[in-house]
């Protein structure tokens, strides 16, 4: 399941959805990323979510199907939020579930690595300083490397 | 079918552009997407700087290409800058 | 935290747990182990756990604190059943929060590692022909050396 | 302060001997934990197998040892198969 969305998600919510049907998964591995208060020593106060509508999903879509082929896995849940963000809140949720807890792991920081560089989002930061659109960081191009 | 190609701005490309997206005509001088830039920058010298940088991503119908994709009437074209959500 | 307990636990509760404090923490990692309904091509009904009371706790400590030694992390939650479990039930939990996510997905996957190799507790697996002891697996004895 | 070592036995390991522990005395012929295993297959022969697998894992007070390793009166030792949690 994949959700491009504004509105906030509850992980327990997402968490119970993931499980649907999956007697033979033995591993439930999830991911959540969200605001942090700081970047690069600049105090964040919040950031904005811009995104390519019509190319997100399909990008997603794209990600997940990359790591179903490379893993078996069970479900697997992909939500990513867009607009205004507080810090503290929600960005992303990545849940896999599989037989094998090495294929769930994988394939969990596989979606999110990929994601980082690939998925049409782009945050600004509102900074004590103004605002300021994020740069890539080298670390997540690198972090691909490894798949 | 349209004869025209769409072409959009996301983030901080948009916003030193000052500009979401434009149509540009299609014709035989348009093979590639590294063309349609040729264009752009023909119609707008001061977008050659933003245009030229080597972290430019380009997506053609929702899909992430290199500048040697090739491209036809009817496509939609992206430039971004790289990627930052998650 | 660290619990060894024979009831159930609340994947949400514990999520909500693990959040306290962590302004800072941009990534939350969390595993489930459950019991699956197939092992090596047998229909398992459920599972004993049995487990060193004495020793538990310490063990589970010491893998905590090697992690935390090994990557800058927020808060970190290790929670392992005992006793008689069902098919579907949970096992254990493992959750951590750290500033950056390449931490979060190693430390959580080096908890359970080497509490697969190093925590004293045993499957007895209930099965159509009857009881039998889990055999340690190859597998869990490789997994570790990547650490 | 106890002049006997503490034995445990668990999981699978326990069922075979049908045994969850027992106390044997400390005396000068015991150094390592390979020398108390010496002392239960004295007191019962039939132990030999089950204590001679390579497999068998050992704790003294609770942390994980080789069968090097030394004891002391008082010390809790015990012996099980590998672990299977998680």
């Amino acid at each position: 399941m994949i959700k491009v969305q504004q509105q906030d998600f509850d992980q327990a919510h997402e968490y119970q959805t993931l499980l649907n049907n999956t007697d033979a998964d033995g591993a439930i591995v999830t991911f959540v990323g969200k605001v942090r208060n700081h970047n690069l020593g600049q105090n964040v106060k919040g950031l904005h979510l811009e995104h390519y509508p019509e190319m997100t999903q399909k990008a997603l879509m794209d990600i997940v199907q990359q790591a179903k082929t490379r893993w078996n896995l069970g479900n697997v849940t992909v939500i990513h939020r867009i607009g205004d963000l507080l810090i503290g809140e929600q960005i992303v949720f990545i849940g896999v579930t599989s037989a094998h807890r090495k294929n769930a792991f994988e394939a969990c920081e596989f979606i999110i690595d990929y994601l980082k560089v690939s998925a049409p989002f782009w945050k600004k930061e509102l900074t004590d300083n103004g605002e300021k659109w994020l740069e890539a960081r080298k670390s997540d191009e690198q972090q691909v490397t490894k798949w | 079918m349209s004869n025209e190609i769409n072409v959009k701005f996301f983030a901080a490309l948009r916003e030193t552009l000052n500009c979401d997206g434009l149509s540009i005509p299609h014709n035989e001088s348009i093979t590639t997407i590294a063309d349609v830039k040729q264009v752009l920058i023909a119609n707008k010298p001061d977008w050659q700087a933003p245009l030229a940088s080597n972290s430019l991503l380009m997506a053609v119908n929702h899909e992430m290409v290199q500048s040697d994709h090739l491209v036809k009437a009817g496509d939609e074209v992206a430039f971004f800058p790289p990627v930052t959500g998650g």
